[in-house]
């Protein structure tokens, strides 16, 4: 706020130039480990590079580090080693007043949903629109349409502890893609959803992942691991123990239990 | 900031106001109970040092002319001393006045010293009161210059009153001055504590609303305004409380005759106080979640 | 508290009459209904009835009814119209009194876990414990015991914050298990677990079903529902569409995407 | 109750203060603060009350003698008095004494109205102090029977003094009261409202139990052990801050040497004092949880 007009303009061309002109990578990873304590480390050494406009899956056991994998990417854990660049910013060394500029340009489904308990379905979706300062008439066009897509306008007056568990995910991700992000993350969107829905919503991924939307989902559900045949990032322990460009969720071919 | 921007902001305030109905009301009451006790005491201590200061004396220098000075030449010294800086009033207490007085006392006292004495031997008397207590020691050796006020036999300070009323108005003055602050300090701290908790129960959607990419002024803002309107409405209660009850006091102190009820001047002006209860309410409301949100934003 | 002794001796009495001697159904529906608002019922004229030692998956899409049918039955939801029995209790007629001795007698694992923030792993597990007056020795031998079927002994002093989605869900299993209740209901307990993990779970409520508890499940996991092969009851839009003593998730058998 | 769940709950309440910091010092210090001004107040009110039953008049009852009355007469006189029931102190103010300062004050005065008058016309005075204020009219009545006290030729009630003193004491005893009340019901309510907050922050807390199984009374022991601790610490730290000011201001008011800091008599007991508020806050603590827990607990 003290910062002179020119300098912060400045600061901000070379942002842009950073990201667009020299066309970096969208995710950029080098030897990133977060310790807990000293026996606990939820990541160790990981390395991972992500291009624009990639489709990624994250997939694992239970507590192998995705979910503090993603939180790294949006800043929410931050006391990590190694080198973290995502859409050009420097995680480690970014400055707090910088961190909502990074969050507004991605779009994040959080493993708990994170609805505002106290705002209605459409003030919850809408807030992700306000945050960026959008004005009235993009939010009356914008918020239903991301309802729409998730199926969930007729509960629009809603408050969350009125929603049933799958419907509150679905708005968390109606949230997440209302001001199209151009990193979307999603920690396990479809874990609460039967497979019908699961795979509506895995085509909707598909939708923005196609119009050039980088996607990194971390998941337990086969069925659309396997169905839309992504990249697939496997963790195990807090490492990456696969890297599969067109993958599955397992890796040999269990016979189907039936 | 955008025109829309601000709207939502104001929005959400009161949404937050009108959807934490407890927490709106347990804030609001407490700013309410805690601006009337501290309103009230000021304004309590501000009454008693009003009343202690004009409490004092029916005189406040009584200077004693020569017998034989003739009525003419004591208006004159009066009218001397009227236009003199510093002075508020100079009556006249005639010898007469005087002597007949003492009769009655003498009366009453059972005494009988005035029967045998011939004539009227007491001297006419000038009482003086001063605008400010402490040209009152000045004005005395001005007027003991017998050369200028060659009529004057003897000038007498009120020092026992005047020495007993300046140490008790500097002394309530003084303490109101530590109780007043130390009830500032006090309230502000309670509010603040109270503010603290609202906000603490809303850690997680501030929380969350980081997470979504708002900044730290998006989500300040909106709870400072609501600090402020706890703290804007709670004040206006509790100066009507006060009033209110400063009234109720008047009347019951009026109602018991004692010499104090005689002696209640001046009035505080209920619109300066509402608007300094205000004042006071609303900075310590927005300041109270300026201070208890900090601690939440920190983690961004 | 003020009634005397001996009529409270003579319901408690009563109710052990009522459950055991008559041997009365765990649970005994009959046209429950469960409306939010006018135009909104979450269930609509209800019937259904489980036997003691029966093993029920409740299945069907999001916002099918699920956790309202479940919530009925530990008494969350009691703004309801119909006939409700659960372990002789009639829970519309419930005195509040009697609804902690009802929450005791059952497991539950909440779709929101519901673990207390300010308590450790084991003190969470032991609250359950807690609540039915039990001793320091006893709850020193069985909350390690029920820690250790889920795999979560490691974790014993770790707060929920510090655990992650999955080892949170199976803390909330540990809990709902520790007191070996007659009735076992979990809400989507496998619901952010790998599928390793979850057949895993699967295979401990078949064991706890084998010693005569009484297991409802409400689930999306197809892979869990087509594996055990139990009673499974389809929900769609507040009514029981399905009740299928051997049943797969779906009804047709769909070809596998893969 | 079995003991070990006894013992599980005082842990539970121990693991609660410590575990939720920020509310528990919340808590803390608004119990603290505002007990501090309910018991400043109330304590500096009845010190006021005590001072104020002390302070009146040199003399309530002047009686004066003939003035052929021997000296001895006069002493038998004042011995009878001293022997009547319900009389403090009777004083002899000799005619003696009263010519002396009848002289100065006249020379002061500048009225030389003594020195005309052969010999001394005074007659002896006796000053009677009561123990109670409302037996000095009766006591005149007595004195006035002349057949009884022939000696007697004027009783003179201080009818001004004592009427001052009796409604200025009794207006201070009865706005002591209803302030004091004022501020305790205020108290409550703010530290209540304090409490409250710190519940409503549990609410999820709360629910949880009550869905695991737990009774309400196994929810509610260890919230009220905690409010109930809140109180104490509490009470127990303001009452060392009034105790400590009020320490520091009889110093300063002493050092002031008005006519007030002669007069502070009794003190109040520190011990009863302390232990006045500890219950008064551990009461309006543990009620505070109480009340606030109720409506969390009125759905099952
Ligand atoms: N704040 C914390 N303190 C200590 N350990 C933590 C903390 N947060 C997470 N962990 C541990 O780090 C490991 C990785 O957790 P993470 O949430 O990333 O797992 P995950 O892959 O998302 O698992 P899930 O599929 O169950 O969500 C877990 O073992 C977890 O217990
Ligand atoms: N308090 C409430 N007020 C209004 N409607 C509610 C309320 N609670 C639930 N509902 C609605 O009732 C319906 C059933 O909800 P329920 O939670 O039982 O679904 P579910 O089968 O558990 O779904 P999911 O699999 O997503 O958890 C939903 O449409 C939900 O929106
Ligand atoms: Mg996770
Ligand atoms: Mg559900």
């Amino acid at each position: 706020m003290i910062e002179p007009h020119w300098i912060r303009i400045f600061r901000i061309v070379k942002q842009l130039a950073d990201r667009r002109l020299l066309n970096l990578r969208m995710i950029d990873l080098k030897d990133l480990s977060v310790v807990y304590s000293e026996n606990r480390s939820a990541l160790s050494h990981v390395t991972l590079h992500v291009e624009k406009g990639e489709f990624v899956f994250l997939v694992g056991p239970t507590g192998a580090g995705k979910s503090t994998m993603l939180k790294v990417l949006y800043r929410e854990e931050c006391d990590i080693q190694g080198m973290v660049k995502v859409m050009g910013f420097d995680i480690p060394s970014m400055h707090p007043r910088d961190v909502p500029k990074l969050r507004r340009s991605m779009g994040v489904v959080f493993q708990d949903f994170g609805l505002l308990p106290n705002k209605t379905v459409f003030e919850n979706v809408a807030f992700a629109l306000r945050v960026i300062g959008a004005g009235r008439r993009e939010i009356r066009s914008k918020t239903p349409e991301a309802l729409d897509m998730v199926g969930m306008t007729h509960r629009c007056d809603a408050f969350p502890n009125q929603l049933s568990w799958g419907e509150q995910q679905r708005v968390a991700i109606a949230r997440a893609l209302v001001n199209r992000p151009s990193l979307f993350i999603a920690d396990e969107p479809t874990g609460n959803l039967d497979p019908d829905t699961s795979m509506g919503i895995a085509s909707i991924l598909e939708d923005i992942n196609s119009t050039g939307t980088t996607v990194i989902v971390a998941t337990h559900d086969k069925h659309i691991v396997d169905a839309l045949r992504k990249r697939v990032v496997a963790f195990n322990h807090g490492c990456i123990v696969r890297d599969d460009p067109n993958g599955r969720y397992d890796i040999e071919e269990k016979p189907q239990v039936s | 900031m955008r025109f829309a921007t601000l709207a939502f902001l104001f929005d959400e305030a009161y949404k937050n106001i009108k959807r934490n109905g407890l927490m709106s009301i347990a804030a609001i009451t407490t700013v309410t109970i805690t601006m009337a006790i501290l309103g009230g005491v000021d304004y309590s201590l501000y009454r008693v040092y009003q009343v202690a200061s004009t409490l004092p004396s029916k005189f406040e220098i009584q200077v004693f002319l020569k017998t034989n000075a003739t009525r003419k030449q004591t208006l004159a010294l009066q009218n001397t001393i009227q236009g003199m800086p510093g002075v508020k009033t100079v009556s006249l207490f005639t010898k007469e006045a005087a002597w007949a007085e003492m009769q009655q006392e003498d009366k009453e006292r059972r005494t009988f010293l005035t029967a045998d004495v011939p004539g009227n031997p007491l001297p006419d008397r000038l009482d003086i009161k001063m605008k400010r207590p402490q040209d009152i020691h000045p004005m005395c050796l001005t007027l003991r210059n017998s050369a200028r006020f060659p009529w004057i036999d003897t000038v007498k300070e009120d020092n026992e009153t005047l020495n007993r009323m300046m140490a008790t108005t500097r002394l309530i003055a003084n303490l109101g001055i530590v109780i007043g602050l130390f009830l500032l300090v006090a309230s502000a701290f309670v509010i603040q504590n109270t503010i603290r908790l609202t906000v603490y129960a809303r850690r997680r959607e501030i929380r969350i609303m980081q997470l979504v990419g708002a900044t730290s002024r998006f989500i300040r803002f909106p709870l400072i305004l609501e600090g402020f309107f706890y703290g804007c409405l709670g004040s206006l209660l509790a100066s009507g409380i006060v009033l209110f009850a400063a009234e109720q006091f008047s009347n019951y102190v009026r109602a018991f005759q004692t010499p104090i009820s005689e002696q209640l001047p001046q009035e505080i002006n209920p619109f300066v106080f509402v608007l300094g209860m205000m004042v006071v309410g609303m900075l310590i409301g927005s300041f109270g979640v300026f201070l208890s949100i900090r601690r939440f934003l920190k983690r961004v």
